[in-house]
């Protein structure tokens, strides 16, 4: 389970994440929103490591990660997905996975064998076929399609078998169609590989439609928690979401 | 190491400020040629890796023009102007056609073009070293300022030098021209989608930094001997000046010229055998404490 | 390969082929043809900063190699020189020392590189065997020490250490007459700056016991702005001032001291000032500078030594350089002991040039001599004097003594270890 | 961009056991490779062609290891030179002052080089980018600096002098001519064999994905600095193994050997071979060589010559030679398959 106790974080004055305190329960899919500027990035930077909180605990299954290195959150266990597919351009995808692979069983900095190791194939060759990937084995990834890119960078991080798995947007800048093809991929991946999935999304269809649970973030704070039901009904929530809305036409 | 005569400098007032004055002599110096480079890296993000044969162009070109014509300022204008043609050429054909390649690529472009004129230079004017002369009207006693010895010439170039830095500076920050060019440095995409022609900026601005590595040549060249490959030890040194004072910063390569123009006063003192060691002791202690130099931002 | 010659006209034609070809293009088809030629291989510094004593070596080879030529060749063999650039790079010179035995078939080496060019050379004529006559560098080790000596290796250049003693004694006698106890010192931080300034102290100081130094100041070799040392000096008040800076170092140095008016406080000894190509090069000259002799057409005053300066003069266009005297004294040499071993074999020249005493223009007295027992270049004219602006530049050159040298060089051998 | 050619072509072979096929492909074609090199003595009398691969040896074997850090991890290192400097004088020195056994000297020099890389890597690799660039070359000239001021050491600018003694060792003459050859051309294969070793390695994978994007591989778990210091001081080694070479080509070692212009050399024969195939630097090694020696034959304004060619490569080819070959095959292949 992961649990996150009072995280805070500021840049000069301004409070990005304002003493945030949730549980993700082992298994369970919530979806992240808020309007533009809430801190759903830098929640997850916090929780990843990329940035460090200035106050709070992350812990997972008891252990606090709050102000670990990147790669040490990554061993234990939290995996993420880049808002922006961050990928590997020169890589093909089978080595993309072979190589997140070995950095998984540690065995990155092997230099006696080549590349790549036998014990690495099964569990990359899995992760190709799960998000449809494994014919576009030898394509190098700068070649993919944006969507596949976007894959791509989900299976980075799925490849690590983690036990929560943070995605930041895994539909930005997707067509309609190729949104909700993604969000079933995400959606299919929860509900067969048993992981705890967060993710980050702009689309209310496609959140109130997959997401069992919803956290709405807002200038930092959580404004939020609850079912689709519960907060399409929440009135802070709508004021938040009508507030921003008019800001933006009044831009 | 000779820490005694250093420490004796220290607390004799006269050397100490002869020395300091010195230091900002050399300072200015360094600060003429290393100003076209950080200005150059500054907008097109180019190392200017030939910089140093600008350098020795303008003090080529000045030294025949004198010669020619016995005229001091026309010297002057002539190692200015011929080098500002020759950027501008440099720019507008070689360089131009590496922008956006690999840093490698425009430094190799930079390399190849230090080789042929260095060779140009000694096709041209031989490969003995040369002496341009002193204009007889700066052939008088140096000047005693506060207990400094400071030849008139020198007041010169300090003058050129700080006229330089103050047009620079205010010309940038304030001018529409200089705003262009701020733009076309942070987003050259926008600059030319507004209609501004980012070709010619980019021309302009390396026609402006060859310039006043040419002038900083044209006005080096009746103190120095000129020789094939002069340019090179200029070059190392405003380079540090640069990485020192911040990669693309005018006041950086300024307080980086001045501080390192104290340390070679103040060094051959204290250090006389291991001057040149202590400024890349600086520069390296300055690049690992904080990478983008003294005056540099982050993420160029 | 060998082939018969074909006497007369044609052979001059190929000859005068040859000649142009050297210059510039190497062109070893042509050497195969004619077995008779003997080719001398030269690796030299022909770009970069030092180019102009390159050239001005490879000038003076030239010259005289016609002479040699025209007088029937070096031992009844042409020579056919081939003369290569090293850039002023060891691992260039080495590589290109090596090809030129090597690929090119010289079996004879003139070694025209400066400081760390000519020990790598010298580790090459070691490698092999072949016979080498550095003609360039100063350093003393190279033939004093006798870790470096080799059977093969000779050195036709003068030394640090004669010109210190010389310097040393002439700086004394006038720093007694005229009192100057306080002296500073500014020299190229490398090794031919550090040890030709020790050793001039110590000679001075030596026969001006009084002398104290207050001041040292060590330049980069080419640095281009000497401002710093300028102030350095002015501000120890010294009486007098030695350096060793050379070529463009020095005119700069001379250029940016004479703002500050350095010339006119203190007297100065600078003893790379007489040599022409610093000489013409600086337009204020400022008078009365003493110097030691590199070349100088009127020192020693003979009609041979003013001959050679002017045929010089004429062919080039320019004055000769130090450089110059000393590969025209070593092709001078190998013609003599050619003619003395009747052959051009390495090995029967080499024994042939140990001790050898030549007439030769720049002799002290119309001679000079390769030392036999480490093999390196005595008897040359060697002076101090002082500078005027204008030609002859050197009015007077007051001739360093021989024996005194011989004598002190002797002794600072023997305290340095080398003996 | 850089790796697209050779991902591609790799992609084509088997997965199943390839790895440990182009592992025996690789040493075949390195034991051919050495077999030819070392019967050219046999076949050629030639002394300036001995010369010339051993100059190859050196150069090709530090240009490689810079290939390591530019080509392989994106580190931009313009004071790689330092290494090889440091190689050639520290095998000079053990030799010179302590008279061991060259295989003594040779490991003691690695060892030496590996503490001083490390140290200097630790400080180094924290910075990205140019002012990587800029910290190594500040390294470089703070060497050169003290190798000329330690001339008690050192020698100074003469360098060391003397001589480097080459005693037999296992019936190896390093004095003689066709030994040094030899050996220097098994350093050149075994260092190659080594470095397409780490190349071709898990850990050569972990650099690629350090290069084409450090943030993310640091999100795979992978500790960024600590690759990065580890590929810095392992292409330190080969850099020094090359500048042991070229020290017993000279007998010496001279202070233009930790220059900068030869990081500068260095970089140029990346760019003239091709940076994304591991060959491109021992391609461009002969290739500037070949035209350093010709040129330089020819006349003595090769500065000119170098230049233009330079020019050629760089706004006419815009990429290695090797580079431009293998991407040229690629297109054709395209072609053919699209008909």
């Amino acid at each position: 389970m992961l649990e996150i106790r009072n995280l805070a974080k500021s840049f000069g004055g301004v409070k990005a994440t304002n003493d945030v305190t949730l549980d993700f329960p082992d298994g369970s899919l919530t979806a992240v929103i808020g309007p533009n500027g809430a801190g759903k990035s830098t929640f997850f930077n916090l929780i990843t490591g990329a940035l460090k909180p200035d106050a709070g605990e992350v812990l997972l299954d008891g252990v606090d990660l709050a102000g670990r290195s990147p790669p040490e959150i990554v061993r234990h266990g939290i995996g993420r997905a880049f808002q922006v597919a961050s990928i590997f351009k020169s890589l093909t995808v089978q080595e993309t996975m072979l190589a997140a692979v070995s950095a998984d069983q540690r065995s990155s900095a092997m230099l006696h064998k080549r590349f790549p190791l036998a014990e690495t194939r099964d569990r990359a060759e899995h992760v190709m076929e799960l998000l449809g990937l494994a014919g576009k084995r030898h394509r190098t990834a700068a070649t993919l399609s944006h969507g596949d890119q976007k894959l791509l960078d989900i299976a980075l991080a799925l490849v690590l078998e983690p036990k929560v798995l943070l995605l930041d947007e895994p539909t930005a800048g997707m067509g309609p169609e190729e949104r909700w093809r993604m969000i079933d991929k995400v959606r299919e991946l929860w509900d067969t590989q048993k992981i705890t999935v967060v993710f980050i999304e702009h689309d209310m269809d496609i959140v109130f439609k997959i997401a069992p649970k919803i956290v709405v973030l807002c200038y930092g704070r959580i404004l939020a928690t609850g079912t689709p039901d519960e907060i399409r009904n929440n009135s802070a929530v709508i004021e938040a979401y009508l507030g921003t809305e008019h800001a933006g036409a009044a831009a | 190491m000779d820490l005694d005569a250093l420490a004796g400098c220290l607390s004799s007032s006269a050397c100490l400020v002869t020395q300091t004055t010195s230091g900002l002599i050399i300072g200015m110096l360094l600060f003429l040629v290393a100003v076209g480079l950080t200005l150059i890296f500054g907008v097109l993000k180019v190392v200017n890796f030939s910089h140093g044969a600008f350098y020795m162009f303008g003090a080529y070109f000045a030294m025949t023009a004198y010669q020619l014509t016995g005229s001091f300022a026309l010297a002057m204008l002539a190692g200015a102007a011929g080098t500002a043609i020759l950027g501008l050429i440099f720019e507008r054909v070689f360089m131009s056609r590496v922008y956006g390649a690999d840093v490698l690529m425009q430094l190799l472009v930079c390399y190849a073009f230090v080789l042929i004129f260095d060779d140009v230079v000694r096709l041209i004017w031989g490969p003995e070293f040369k002496s341009m002369g002193m204009p007889s009207a700066f052939q008088v006693m140096p000047l005693f300022i506060a207990g400094g010895v400071v030849p008139p010439y020198y007041l010169l170039l300090i003058g050129v030098a700080l006229v330089a830095a103050i047009v620079l500076g205010i010309g940038l920050s304030r001018s529409r021209i200089g705003k262009v060019i701020r733009a076309a440095a942070q987003n050259p995409g926008m600059v030319s989608a507004l209609g501004i022609n980012t070709g010619l900026i980019y021309g302009g601005v390396f026609a402006l930094g060859g310039m006043l590595a040419g002038l900083a040549g044209a006005l080096a060249a009746p103190v120095r001997s000129l020789t094939p490959g002069m340019g090179f030890s200029v070059l190392i040194e405003s380079f540090i000046v640069t990485v020192i004072g911040g990669m693309g910063s005018i006041l950086g390569a300024l307080i980086g010229a001045l501080l390192l123009g104290l340390i070679r006063s103040f060094g051959s003192l204290g250090f006389p055998l291991f001057t040149e060691g202590l400024m890349y002791l600086f520069m390296v202690i300055v690049l690992v404490s904080k990478p983008t130099g003294l005056f540099g931002k982050e993420a160029a | 390969m060998t082939r018969t010659r074909t006497p007369g006209i044609s052979r001059r034609s190929t000859l005068a082929l040859m000649g142009a070809g050297a210059m510039s293009v190497a062109a070893p088809w042509v050497a195969r043809a004619q077995a008779k030629t003997i080719k001398i291989g030269m690796p030299t510094i022909l770009s970069g900063r030092v180019a102009q004593l390159g050239t001005s070596s490879r000038n003076a080879v030239m010259l005289e190699v016609e002479k040699v030529n025209a007088a029937g060749g070096l031992a009844g063999r042409q020579i056919e020189m081939v003369i290569r650039d090293s850039k002023g790079q060891p691992q260039e010179a080495a590589r290109v020392a090596r090809e030129l035995v090597n690929t090119d078939g010289c079996e004879l080496l003139l070694d025209g590189e400066a400081s760390s060019g000519s020990f790598a050379v010298h580790e090459v004529a070691r490698d092999l065997g072949v016979l080498c006559i550095h003609t360039c560098s100063e350093a003393s080790s190279l033939t004093a020490d006798p870790k470096q000596h080799i059977p093969n290796a000779f050195r036709c250049v003068r030394q640090g250490i004669h010109d210190s003693i010389v310097g040393g004694s002439y700086a004394a006698a006038i720093a007694k007459t005229k009192g100057l106890k306080k002296w500073a010192t500014c020299s190229p931080d490398y090794a031919y700056g550090r040890d030709t300034t020790g050793e001039f102290t110590l000679y001075l100081k030596r026969f001006a016991p009084d002398v104290e130094i207050i001041s040292e100041s060590w330049p980069k070799l080419f640095q281009p702005d000497y401002t710093e040392v300028v102030t350095k000096i002015l501000q120890a008040k010294p009486q007098a001032l030695y350096s060793c800076l050379w070529g463009g170092d020095l005119t700069s140095y001379i250029d940016q001291a004479n703002i500050y008016a350095m010339f006119s406080q203190m007297e100065v000894f600078a003893v790379n000032m007489a040599d022409y190509t610093a000489l013409t090069v600086v337009k204020n000259l400022p008078k009365g500078i003493h110097s030691g002799n590199r070349y100088i057409k009127t020192f020693p005053t003979t009609p041979e030594n003013a001959a050679w300066g002017d045929a010089y003069k004429a062919k080039y266009n320019e004055y000769p350089t130090n450089w110059s005297w000393q590969n025209a004294t070593a092709v001078m040499f190998l013609a003599e002991a050619a003619k003395k071993a009747n052959s051009v074999d390495g090995k029967k020249i080499a024994e042939a040039l140990k001790g050898l005493t030549i007439k030769c223009p720049f002799g002290a007295d119309g001679t000079v001599t390769m030392r036999g027992d480490d093999h390196t270049l005595v008897g040359y004219a060697i002076g101090w004097g002082t500078t005027i602006p204008q030609e002859p530049y050197v009015p007077e050159v007051k001739a360093g003594d021989w024996k005194t040298i011989f004598e002190l060089e002797a002794e600072w051998k023997k305290s340095k270890g080398y003996t | 961009m850089t790796e697209l050619e050779a991902g591609r072509a790799q992609g084509l072979a088997p997965l199943r056991g390839g790895s440990v096929l182009q592992r025996y492909r690789d040493v075949l074609i390195a034991l051919v490779a050495f077999a030819v090199l070392a019967s050219l003595p046999l076949l050629t009398g030639s002394k300036a062609l001995l010369d010339f691969v051993i100059r190859c040896s050196a150069y090709g074997l530090f240009a490689t290891s810079l290939n390591l850090l530019v080509g392989y991890t994106g580190l931009t290192s313009f004071g790689h030179g330092m290494f090889f400097g440091l190689g050639a004088y520290s095998f000079g020195l053990i030799m010179q002052k302590l008279g061991v056994p060259i295989p003594v000297a040779f490991v003691a020099t690695l060892a030496i080089t590996a503490v001083i890389a490390a140290v200097i890597g630790a400080i180094c690799v924290r910075l990205k980018e140019i002012y990587f660039a800029f910290v190594t070359l500040a390294f470089q000239m703070l060497i050169h600096s003290t190798i000329l001021s330690w001339a008690s050491f050192t020698g100074g600018d003469q360098g060391l002098r003397g001589g480097i003694s080459r005693p037999v060792f296992l019936g190896i003459d390093l004095a003689n001519h066709v030994h040094l050859y030899i050996a220097s051309c098994a350093l050149l294969i075994l260092g190659l064999l080594g470095m397409r070793q780490i190349a071709q390695s898990p850990f050569g994978y972990t650099l690629r994905m350090i290069r084409d994007n450090a943030a993310r591989a640091s999100f795979l778990g992978i500790d960024v600095w600590r690759a990065k210091l580890t590929v810095f001081v392992l292409a330190a080694l080969f850099a020094a193994m090359g500048g042991m070479v070229m020290a017993l080509f000279v007998s010496g070692a001279y202070p233009e050997f930790a220059y900068w212009t030869i990081s500068g050399e260095g970089i140029f024969i990346n760019m003239l071979g091709g940076v994304s195939t591991f060959l491109g630097p021992m391609v461009g090694t002969v290739l500037l060589l070949l035209l350093n020696d010709t040129v330089t034959r020819f006349t003595e304004y090769h500065g000119i010559v170098l230049g233009v060619v330079i020019l050629f490569f760089a706004l006419g080819l815009r990429k290695g030679l090797l580079d431009f070959v293998a991407e040229w095959f690629s297109q054709r292949r395209d072609a053919g398959e699209g008909r």
